[in-house]
């Protein structure tokens, strides 16, 4: 059952170092930039983060990995228009990366909240992405098997949530944010709206609420996009 | 024995009393079609309990009044239910993503045989006839909790709770809990493990119906038998 | 690129014998019954038909059955209320059963229409469904292999379409509609309205357009339960 | 022979028209990142075409006006978009069911190098830096036709049409139909056929700009350069 938190520090409490943590959006679309802001607040280190990206500008997931907390990224495109938090430790070896095509990314974390440890796709095959993977042939075509992929933690923006944790997202902000909401053990969302039980439409319904674990309230979300057009830099806040 | 036993046995309605009290506050539930269906009757109010059904309903409630039924609204026994606040619609995939995926706090589904070390015999005789599954094979993998209500013995008196099954299984190590018409038994590491029994029936009698070792793990509770 | 159709002859038409038909609907609920029934009228045989169950009364896939259509069902639940039609012929020998789990049923017609040609799920692992199929160990525990499947052609029941194709479902009757849309090869649906493109908000759509291809209005569609508790029996239409 | 190609070849919007020629109406279409985006202004007004983005858009239009953007309605670009009437918003798990599932009518994609078997490379050039593929080798999987636009060498005058790739493969025997500056080739059982060609460059100097032999089947048509 979904438990709402008056702050985001609530939200995070129990995070822990060296935890796997899904982050929902593409780019900035239906980044829960708060949360992340409040995790760099929190301080936790030593993570792995799977995002469809890794970070721009100097804000979001750029600003974790420049604030030290990221031990390595899975994700299928780590460029953006200001790629230099990433760019600039993975060639100083600082970070691990693990590339995998983006449509292969989805199906893995669905697999993850699923319950479907392996499947075979024709994605990769006989790419360098598929080395060291087993393959199949199905039918007389050649498949690559993919693993599941599940986290600890994911932090989730939606737009509408009820009391009950059902889900609501705006627009293409929805993208990997329901499929990681399956796929961590800890569902932890940002929400626009915080509505009471029953206030969203059973047929609306994207995300049901036995994926989520934790509400918190962001009334008024920034975009990513926004911060970087100002050139936001977001350091951690004394504590 | 069997009479006997008749006389002081719980009834299905008693068997889901106890069943129900067992729910958490807050938990995720799938009741199997026919007997764990009863549960829902004794969920206690002050406890916040959400259904879910195979057919792609979270948070549904109480048959309708005879009339009333909208046969879009049924649950996996193709029963017309109703919807409590908070519910939401989905696909069958997504359904089972949740079965599957460990989401679900709690299944509890019905049993010819269970065998000690948690596998379960619940979805053909064996016998012919035409074989029909359903969801159960799902459903046995992935609740938090998998428990099952039965009578302790078959209506012949064979006992349902055994070494081995002997029918055709359902799945495999999967049971964690099963309430009887005279015990509560754990599968712990692959025994029985008793934890409640009736007063009326004494330990070497309840062995005696059982078809593996009961093993004792602590104190034995009474196994409560309640006014419905 | 969706097309409306004005007759349910005209949506059928193609239908050969010897297809594989995948028919939504769990129980009557979800079931295009005008499709089916029409289906019968248009007369083809030698029929694989996909769906959760096998019939109830004689009405839909029953009738379908007494009608002689059916050489095999894929189904997970092959009783119901009234199941005679399918249990006589099928002690009889005269119809084949495939039977599937039915979170199996729902995951490979998913997988069908997704691209994904094989997957492993513990369902079934250790039990006489999984017999002869592969086998894996991941993470210290045993899955079975299971294959796609798909369809030449889909039954889908929707209630409301536009005229790209775009589907709502009404309820619990969503069930396997959404799945089997991605999975056949043709998509035929009946909905209760066709509106204008555009007419279903983006955030509303279940079925994307993309796994449509004919449309046919029915207003009133009735329901099998309605029709079985007044113990109806279809008949195919004189020629 | 660089500078004269230069005169002559297409320039990419020219090359993007020529690919806006084949879509048909009704279709479902994918264009990549960057070039194959152009190709979308030259879709005629007279055939419906239905653009898929792979971040869960289906029916999405041009650009907005500068300050009227709406970041959450963006491509996989992460450019900002419009909505067409009948568009629809899915997760990122059922748009590329849409891609692997076969569900797409065209892709097109650029390209590093193209191999006569349909081999594909685009994603990287294999000399170190930040690898980054996105979605890219899901789109060669899946849709009915998978084109390229290129140009027909590289900056250096290197072949990108070739008997086998040299750099990292995105897809083995994906691609179906090739539009280049001076050519339109398709792949068919695994040999280069040309298709069109412009009039203005010999078919020797052609075959010599291009690293495996181009096939012959039927007429060559003219490659038509449009005044855009």
């Amino acid at each position: 059952m979904a438990k709402v938190c008056s702050t985001l520090v609530e939200a995070l409490a129990d995070i822990d170092d060296g935890m796997t943590i899904m982050i929902g959006g593409f780019g900035g679309s239906g980044a829960p930039i708060e949360l992340i802001h409040a995790l760099i607040d929190h301080g936790a280190k030593d993570l792995t983060v799977i995002n469809n990206n890794a970070g721009n500008g100097h804000v979001g997931i750029a600003a974790m990995i420049e604030h030290g907390m990221v031990r390595k990224m899975i994700c299928s495109f780590p460029r953006s228009a200001d790629p230099r938090a990433f760019t600039q430790l993975y060639l100083a070896g600082g970070i691990e990366l693990e590339l995998v095509p983006q449509g292969t990314l989805a199906e893995r974390i669905r697999a993850g909240g699923a319950g479907i440890p392996a499947f075979y796709t024709p994605t990769g095959f006989g790419t360098q992405l598929a080395q060291g993977k087993p393959v199949a042939e199905f039918d007389s075509k050649s498949y690559v098997q993919e693993r599941w992929l599940k986290a600890d933690i994911a932090l989730i923006k939606a737009e509408q949530a009820d009391r009950a944790g059902n889900l609501t997202y705006r627009m293409a902000a929805r993208n990997f944010n329901p499929l990681m909401a399956m796929a961590a053990q800890t569902t932890i969302v940002q929400a626009t709206e915080i509505v009471e039980k029953g206030g969203i439409d059973p047929e609306r319904v994207i995300t049901p609420g036995i994926f989520v674990d934790r509400l918190v309230q962001i009334a008024d979300p920034v975009q990513e996009e926004a911060l970087n057009r100002e050139d936001a830099r977001y350091e951690r806040a004394a504590q | 024995m069997t009479s006997q036993l008749d006389s002081i046995k719980l009834s299905n309605a008693q068997i889901a009393w106890r069943a129900a009290q067992d729910i958490e506050d807050g938990a995720y539930v799938n009741l199997g079609i026919g007997f764990p269906e009863l549960i829902a009757r004794f969920q206690s109010d002050d406890k916040d309990v959400t259904y879910h059904t195979e057919n792609g309903v979270l948070g549904f409630g109480e048959a309708p009044e005879e009339g009333e039924e909208d046969w879009d609204l049924i649950n996996a026994g193709k029963k017309a239910v109703t919807l409590r606040e908070g519910a939401s619609f989905f696909h069958h995939a997504d359904s089972f993503a949740m079965v599957r995926g460990g989401h679900l706090d709690l299944a509890v589904l019905g049993a010819y045989q269970v065998a000690e070390n948690g596998d379960l015999a619940n979805w053909s005789t064996g016998k012919g006839g035409v074989p029909a599954v359903g969801g159960a094979m799902d459903l046995v993998h992935g609740a938090k909790r998998m428990a099952v209500v039965t009578d302790h013995v078959t209506k012949k008196g064979d006992p349902k709770l055994v070494e081995t099954c002997t029918m055709p299984l359902t799945g495999l190590a999967c049971v964690t809990r099963i309430y009887t018409s005279l015990a509560v038994v754990d599968v712990v590491d692959a025994r029985f493990v008793l934890r409640e029994k009736l007063d009326t029936i004494p330990f070497d009698d309840l062995q005696a119906l059982t078809g593996a070792k009961l093993h004792i793990d602590g104190s034995i509770a009474a196994l409560q038998v309640p006014t419905l």
